[in-house]
């Protein structure tokens, strides 16, 4: 709504794109929920909002990738589909998406090429000079025989860039491009679309960074659940301060609290009902580092691990984390957490440093051990990836209740499953966590994403744990079950239980934790207490990715 | 013993060895570059051979025969195209059936069309150019042979051509490794996999054609033999070149040729050993080089937008 | 659990049901009238004690009564070769013909596994012939099991009263007219050979046509080379080898394959004669192919007849003696003979039908070679 | 940890809620409707099994009719000799001993997301050390002795075989499609010179290259007085063995982790590269054995060049049975039967045996197809036609 408006401000001829109503259903999700939007040309328009908020969804419809259950495109006024990605590169939208989508054994310039020759043989002259074209536009220097594969991040976002502008005459839309940049690279990259815009292109810019939408953006809409939570025109951009324009990102993005707890009793007013102890968010925040705190569980000594070209790696990783405490580890998506929470379960060996778990009365060194064995001994990991790596879809809820305990009593004996001890196992996980399935039976993904998270919560948490790695605990759930996975790790934690707790959610970090450590590149950048000042603290240096 | 004419034989052996491993295998390593494993290759072969023989009967054309043969396997390929490309079913298990189905339908074909009577097809005409083709040792291999052979010569350097030259050959590549983003780029996977596909076919109809048209003159229940598989090993190991498919078929035509060669001279090489070598140097390559890239990264995995 | 069961409930199904089945078929076998003897010798086998001579004799017993009614033949590839495949199978018809009974033929079998269509046909036929050398092992068991008769082309010991006879070819008598036609025709004073595989019948040929060539002229060149170790089929084979062999001067080529010949005749036809030859002739083996000689360069072929032999089986079995002596394909049966096309002049096939009586009349002894090595020893005229 | 990084790398990709992984897919685990349903089930076998059967029994047919002939009596033919006539029944019960088998090596191969495909190499090599030296140990030791070493010594060999493309995809996650087809080429060929070279006889007098035959009391004993010899109880056993195990163990339900999804196996803290290796050797044992037991139950003897070429037929039965035992008992007795029977019908018939190949492949084709449309059934898609449309409705001019 505020979208439409702006747009209708500034003047009265058709936007360039105009998209209004689109929804679009996954199994179990709904991705995007009427969105509507529009994108003017000449302008950057900034896409803001948590993961699993439909930003990648609505950019995936534009790009002709995904076709919506509804809704209409519109370009300069005439009504379009846009059902293929070739379609939508003919109506000159380009994309960078979020994952590569570069060829790595061809060149720069195959990979420029590759579906934007006309004729029989390929045109490298005119493709060298496209590409020439375009490097000076963007003000870089591109080897056009490197072979993709063998560049570095940076080079190949700069390449996948000019790939989307090849075609991309109209709009160039780019998801999440600065998650991999240095911050030289993002300054690269505003000054790329300073000369962009002036050309008359339209830039659709997803990012998390509050304060690279400030700075490139001429237009800010945050998605929130599917749905447009709000926008900010040009005008306000340009006219306000950027402190004051950050505070009203903020308060967009999450919510103010008050505002949250409204819209949640709003939209789900059944789910209050049902439990309406459970509804109070307020009461629950109230409750977080009031515990005490008692000796150390697990202690990370300079734990590092190799940089790849798909990852930051980990770098002299130092953390302790004591009985009962909630450690937070906050940063933008992508900066080494995976890495951190695989290194802890260990399912990913470390490269160098130690790690050590309280055990029988002292802390005994774990880094060499495997899944299983530090599960006995009390460390568990919920993973975000539930349908991926977490369960496995094509078995029961009930086998996938014991996925981590294959060959331990009492559910094997002499290597047999004894499938009464597996039953019962998953009938008490069902009724403890409040697992909606129609049997313990029925493959798990069958289950909403919701009820897949209390299985693998109930995994991990059952039979004695001492310390839970929490992967994005709440990533994509329904309020409800968001709230009972919350009290969970806060009641666990009161039990003496510590957690540490990966999200993208600083609100639902603020909520939980005792502490906080800030991710960067594989580095910890910082480590917060919880307090009134933590939220700015973290967002420094979150979107700052500097030490303060 | 081994005088000239020697040598030229066992040149002109290793190029009558070779051919139908190269023309199928031209069509396998386009494929599979394509990212689609072909089993059923062999079937493709031998639907060529009986085709391309009937209708060289019928037209009393060998050319036309050898087009008919492209056709036969085109057809075969089909069944590829529609259940594996566009249906995203399992390459292996559709290509087990083309190969069974194809060898059932040609024999029962032959069984009633040509066994009672074996008709032969007239000998293909060779290039004859005198003076060059009696050059000693290497004139009869460059300037005699079949024009079938050049052809063959002609398809690879075209093939090279069009797979580093040609934006349907990048298409091609690209649709092998990263099919994803082969979409992204606005090229539609289904139709560069499926025109990979049929080319399969087509050269693999055409390598079954050779061997009926030109290497028997008439068809033979289950002539191919096991080429077709030769012919998918060959195209594995020239790791998407067709120059190095054509030299490696070249080597394999030598080795056996040679073995023929060697056996006047009272030396036995034992062909279980000669069979076994390329199969060997694919495994050894993979075993030194340790790694995937040695064949395209989205080799046998079907492509459906959206599901990676 | 209910799943537990329901696995435990359809393992005992199962099992019941292959027992049934298994029991079910021991009882039909016995009310059928028509294999009691195949029964009968089921009963000997399962007594796992079954030694040869007990069954043999249980089976002698049963064919001496025997009128044979029908025979069958098995043949590996489908009988349209113009070769091993379909002489051998026009050979046991023609047989069945003349004695007037009935015949049934079981083609493209494969090599690996004749039991089971043996077995079939042993519940229909009074007599099988297994043509081909790897059902020998598998065809004499059948006979032992069954009592049903069989001619294999094994080895000489395979001979079982009233059960097993062997069949096999003076294939090198043939060969030696082929060699003195051979050797007569050249111009350049090379000969080919090109064997498929490393076959008896094939050695035996080779050596035969190395001594009649000799025996024309010591001097002259002989070459003897092989496809493959199976290579019975391999036409792209058959080419290549044949051609090396003419561009190594061969102009006449004595060709032993089945499908490969095929190969070897469009060498023939395609390669340039060798230096001082106008051009290069063919001579076959087993069958006539003039009928589709399309370039006219077949000279002759060894002609093998199975019609007569497995005409003469029959009247033993009927007769209660079969199995009691070995059968041979020879030129004095007339078994083997060597092809007159018109490219022989009448003056040559005089000659030839004279050394044709001589080996007959033993005048002239045409050793069998029947190994390669054996065949390649030939090889230079004994110089 | 390099392996299993690079296992993770080859499917890191997520998949996005709700469907189903890469490799859920390839290895047919689409999961079904809920399993309680009885008339879900039989509809389930209609829609898989009977219908793709009865439209390829339909083709054939016609095709029979094009060619002159009875397809009734055809198909008659094939029904009375393959099941009703005793000795036919005999014949092919005796058949499916080396298929169920391999069924077992393959059914194990593929639960864990492995496609052994080289079961040729490994069940010659298996069948012709066992031809070599069967004959010989006889001698040596009593009949039990010598049946029980031989069949785990062509166990042993089978199972060594699968080696290197076990070592290979443990370690660098190279595709075993192309390492095990290779192996099995090599193994064809190394069979055939085992024949040859060491354990040629010379008893074979003018035979092709082969081993000593074992006299045929000394062979696997028969059943029941028939002639069905007991590999057909081993190969029942193996299969029922192996889908219990893959059903009610600790390693069964590992492998079935691993083929479902490598991630989790990982995650879960599966010692992958290791179920990787255990996982091959399990089904080249299997492969060796059929091939020992072909031998010592049927042949009795191994010749150069022997290779039926049996393992090319099961696998994608067994694929299409989703690796389910039971399931594959039965259509090894289907193809057992067509194979048998339709020996006789082709003969009766005057067609070429090789006409059961397109039967066959027929069968196979019918049932991959049935299988997509299950498939997409169960993900709730539109059926191909709608989808068809709507692109040829939605093409105009969105060529490459």
């Amino acid at each position: 709504m505020d979208a439409e408006s702006a747009g209708s401000v500034k003047d009265s001829i058709a936007p360039l794109i105009e998209i209004t109503g689109i929804t679009k259903r996954f199994p179990g999700v709904l991705a995007n929920d009427d969105i509507s939007l529009s994108i003017e040309k000449g302008e950057v328009h900034c896409l803001l909002g948590e993961n699993g908020a439909g930003k990648s969804t609505l950019i995936s419809i534009l790009s002709g990738m995904t076709r919506p259950d509804a809704g209409t495109i519109l370009i300069e006024g005439t009504e379009t589909e846009i059902n293929s990605p070739r379609q939508a590169l003919d109506l000159g939208i380009g994309t960078v998406y979020q994952h590569a989508t570069l060829v790595p054994t061809l060149t720069v310039l195959e990979n420029l090429i590759l579906g934007n020759t006309k004729g029989a043989t390929l045109d490298e002259s005119e493709g060298r000079r496209r590409l020439d074209e375009l490097a000076s536009i963007l003000g870089t220097d591109v080897d056009p025989n490197a072979v993709a594969g063998d560049l570095a991040l940076d080079e190949q976002q700069v390449i996948e860039i000019i790939k989307a502008l090849w075609k991309g005459k109209t709009a160039l839309i780019l998801d999440e491009p600065t998650a991999m940049l240095a911050p030289a690279g993002v300054a690269e990259l505003g000054k790329m679309f300073q000369r962009l815009k002036a050309g008359g292109l339209a830039i659709v810019f997803i990012t998390h960074m509050l304060h690279e939408a400030i700075e490139m953006g001429d237009r800010v809409t945050v998605l929130r659940q599917g749905r447009v939570a709000g926008s900010i025109g040009p005008d306000e951009l340009r006219s306000e301060q950027s402190e004051r324009l950050r505070d009203r990102i903020v308060e967009i993005m999450f919510g103010s609290e008050a505002t949250e707890l409204g819209d949640v009793a709003e939209l789900h007013v059944d789910v209050l009902e049902d439990h309406p102890d459970q509804g109070s968010l307020e009461k629950a925040t109230s409750d977080a580092g009031g515990r005490s705190i008692g000796a150390p569980i697990l202690k990370l000594d300079n734990v590092s691990l190799e940089a790849s070209p798909a990852s930051h790696g980990l770098h002299n990783i130092n953390l302790t984390i004591a009985e009962g405490e909630i450690l937070g580890i906050a940063g933008v998506g992508g900066n080494g957490q995976a890495e951190l929470a695989e290194v802890l379960a260990g399912q990913r060996r470390v490269d160098s440093g130690q790690i050590h778990l309280l055990h029988d009365g002292n802390l005994q060194r774990i880094d060499r051990l495997g899944v299983h064995a530090r599960g006995q001994m009390g460390l568990r990991y919920v993973s975000d990836d539930r349908r991926g790596e977490a369960t496995v879809g094509s078995m029961s809820v009930s086998i996938n209740l014991v996925l981590k305990k294959i060959g331990d009593a009492p559910f094997w004996r002499w290597h047999i499953m004894q499938a009464g001890e597996i039953q019962r196992n998953a009938e008490s996980a069902i009724e403890n966590f409040d697992i909606r399935t129609p049997s313990a039976d029925t493959n798990i993904s069958k289950l909403s994403g919701g009820n897949i998270q209390k299985v693998i919560l109930a995994r991990e948490t059952m039979s004695n744990p001492r310390i839970v790695i929490h992967n994005k605990p709440t990533h994509g759930l329904d309020v409800r079950t968001m709230l009972m996975v919350r009290e969970r790790i806060r009641q666990m934690a009161a039990e003496g239980v510590s957690a540490v707790v990966i999200s993208n959610h600083l609100e639902e970090l603020l909520d939980l934790c005792d502490r906080f450590a800030v991710l960067s590149k594989g580095r910890v950048i910082g480590i917060v207490e919880n307090g009134p000042d933590a939220e700015r603290h973290i967002g420094d240096l979150m979107v700052g990715g500097t030490v303060s | 013993m081994f005088d000239e004419t020697l040598i030229t034989a066992v040149l002109v052996g290793a190029i009558a060895a070779s051919v139908p491993l190269m023309l199928a295998g031209i069509g396998e390593l386009i494929s599979e570059r394509a990212g689609v494993l072909n089993i059923g290759l062999e079937g493709m072969m031998l639907m060529g051979a009986y085709g391309g023989f009937w209708v060289a009967i019928e037209t009393e054309s060998i050319w036309l025969g050898f087009i008919g043969g492209a056709a036969a396997g085109a057809l075969a390929s089909l069944v590829m195209v529609f259940l594996c490309v566009r249906w995203g079913l399992d390459q292996i298990v559709v290509g087990i059936g083309v190969l069974l189905g194809a060898e059932g339908l040609t024999s029962l074909l032959d069984a009633a069309t040509f066994a009672d009577t074996r008709p032969r097809i007239g000998i293909t005409a060779r290039l004859d150019i005198p003076g060059l083709s009696d050059i000693p040792v290497a004139g009869r291999v460059v300037f005699g042979e079949p024009y079938m052979v050049y052809v063959t010569l002609l398809a690879v350097a075209v093939a090279g051509w069009v797979l580093w030259k040609t934006p349907w050959g990048l298409a091609i590549r690209a649709t092998g490794e990263r099919p994803e983003a082969v979409d992204a780029a606005g090229v539609n996977v289904v139709v560069v996999r499926s025109l990979a596909v049929l080319s399969a076919g087509v050269f693999g109809g055409l390598g079954g054609a050779y061997l009926s048209l030109v290497s028997a003159g008439n068809f033979i229940p289950m002539m191919t033999g096991g080429r077709g598989f030769m012919a998918i090993v060959l195209a594995m190991l020239a790791r998407g070149r067709p120059l190095l498919l054509a030299a490696g078929a070249l080597l394999f035509g030598f080795a056996t040729a040679g073995t023929t060669a060697l056996q006047l001279v009272g030396v036995e090489v034992r062909p279980e050993i000669v069979n076994s070598l390329p199969f060997a140097v694919v495994l050894a390559a993979l075993v030194l080089l340790g790694r995937n890239e040695f064949l395209p990264s989205a080799l046998a995995l079907p492509y459906v937008r959206g599901e990676r | 659990m209910d799943k537990t069961t329901g696995i435990r409930k359809r393992a005992w199904l199962l099992m019941f049901v292959v027992v049934a089945l298994v029991t079910a078929t021991c009882g039909n076998g016995a009310d059928d009238t028509t294999t009691t003897a195949a029964a009968a010798a089921t009963t000997t086998t399962a007594a796992a004690a079954a030694t040869t001579t007990t069954a043999a004799a249980a089976a002698t017993t049963a064919a001496e009564s025997m009128t044979v009614a029908k025979v069958a033949v098995l043949v590996p590839e489908e009988p349209t070769d113009f070769g091993w495949n379909q002489q051998g199978v026009e050979g046991a018809v023609a047989a069945a013909d003349a004695a007037g009974i009935e015949s049934e033929v079981a083609g493209g079998l494969g090599y690996d596994a004749p039991t089971a269509t043996l077995r079939q046909l042993a519940e229909t036929s009074d007599l099988m012939f297994a043509h081909a050398s790897g059902f020998a092992t598998a065809a004499k068991e059948v006979a032992v099991e069954t009592g049903v008769p069989v001619v294999v082309w094994g080895s000489p010991d395979d001979r079982e009263p009233g059960l097993a006879a062997f069949v096999s070819t003076s294939a090198q008598e043939g060969g030696y007219l082929a060699g003195i036609l051979a050797a007569r025709t050249t111009q350049t004073g090379q000969l080919g050979i090109v064997i498929s595989a490393d076959d008896f019948n094939w050695t035996r040929h080779s050596g035969g046509f190395i001594e009649g060539a000799c025996s024309i002229d010591p001097t002259i060149d002989i070459e003897l080379v092989q496809i493959g170790e199976g290579g019975y089929a391999d036409v792209e084979g058959g080419a290549r080898v044949t051609a090396i062999l003419i561009a190594g001067g061969a102009d006449v080529i004595l060709g032993n394959g089945d499908g490969s010949s095929f190969g070897m005749i469009r060498a023939v036809e395609t390669e340039d004669p060798p230096a001082g030859a106008d051009k290069v002739w063919f001579i076959d083996v087993i069958g006539d192919k003039t009928s589709i000689d399309t370039e006219n360069i077949l000279l002759s072929s060894i002609l093998w007849d199975f019609q007569p032999t497995y005409l003469q089986a029959i009247r033993d079995v009927e007769a209660g003696t079969f199995g009691d002596v070995n059968y041979d394909l020879n030129l004095a049966t007339n078994g083997i003979a060597l092809l007159r096309t018109e490219n022989i002049s009448d003056e040559l096939w005089a000659e030839i039908q004279t050394a044709r009586d001589g080996i007959v009349d033993g005048s002239i002894s045409v050793p069998a070679a029947d190994t390669r090595a054996a065949a390649e020893q030939l090889l230079g005229c004994g110089a | 940890m390099k392996a299993s990084d690079r296992v993770r790398t080859e499917l890191t990709d997520e998949n996005a809620d709700g469907r189903a992984s890469a490799s859920d897919r390839r290895n047919g685990k689409t999961s079904g409707p809920s399993e309680s349903s009885r008339t879900e089930k039989i509809r389930r076998a209609m829609l898989l099994t009977i219908l793709p059967l009865l439209a390829a029994i339909l083709t054939g047919g016609l095709l029979i009719l094009a060619l002159g002939e009875n397809p009734i009596a055809f198909y008659g033919t094939i029904i009375d000799r393959g099941i009703v006539s005793p000795s036919g029944l005999q014949e092919t019960l005796i058949r499916m001993a080396p298929l169920l088998l391999i069924a077992a090596g393959l059914i194990v191969a593929f639960s864990a997301g492995i496609w052994n495909l080289g079961g040729d190499g490994q069940f010659l090599l298996g069948a012709s050390l066992v031809g070599g030296l069967a004959a010989t140990v006889s001698d040596a030791m009593p009949r039990g002795l010598m049946l029980i070493f031989m069949l785990g010594m062509s166990a042993a060999v089978g199972g060594a075989w699968t080696i290197v493309p076990a070592l290979m995809k443990a370690r660098y996650g190279i595709n075993e499609i192309i390492t095990t087809l290779m192996m099995s080429a090599i193994g064809v060929n190394l069979a055939s010179l085992i024949v040859k070279v060491w354990f040629l006889t010379p008893e074979r007098g003018l035979q092709i290259p082969r081993t000593r035959i074992l006299d045929v009391s000394d062979r696997l004993p028969t059943l029941f007085g028939t002639r069905v010899h007991s590999g057909l109880v081993i190969g029942l056993v193996a299969v029922i063995a192996v889908h219990l195990m893959m059903r009610h163990t600790t390693l069964g339900l590992r492998l079935n982790v691993l083929g479902a999804n490598v991630k989790a196996a990982h995650h879960s803290g599966l010692k992958v590269s290791k179920l990787i290796v255990v996982t091959f050797l399990l089904s080249g044992m299997f492969m060796g054995l059929a091939g020992g037991v072909e031998v010592l139950g049927v042949q009795g003897l191994v010749r150069a060049g022997f290779n039926p070429a049996l393992t090319l037929v099961v696998v994608p039965l067994v694929f299409l049975a989703r690796m389910n035992g039971w399931v594959t008992i039965a259509f090894v007795f289907l193809l057992s039967v067509l194979t048998i029977g339709g020996e006789l019908a082709t003969r009766q018939a005057g067609l070429p045996n090789d006409f059961g190949l397109l039967i066959v492949a027929l069968v196979l084709i019918f049932m991959t197809v049935a299988e997509y449309f299950e498939a997409r059934r169960i993900r709730g898609e539109r059926t191909v036609w709608q989808t068809m449309s709507d692109r040829l409705l939605a093409r105009g001019g969105a060529g490459v």
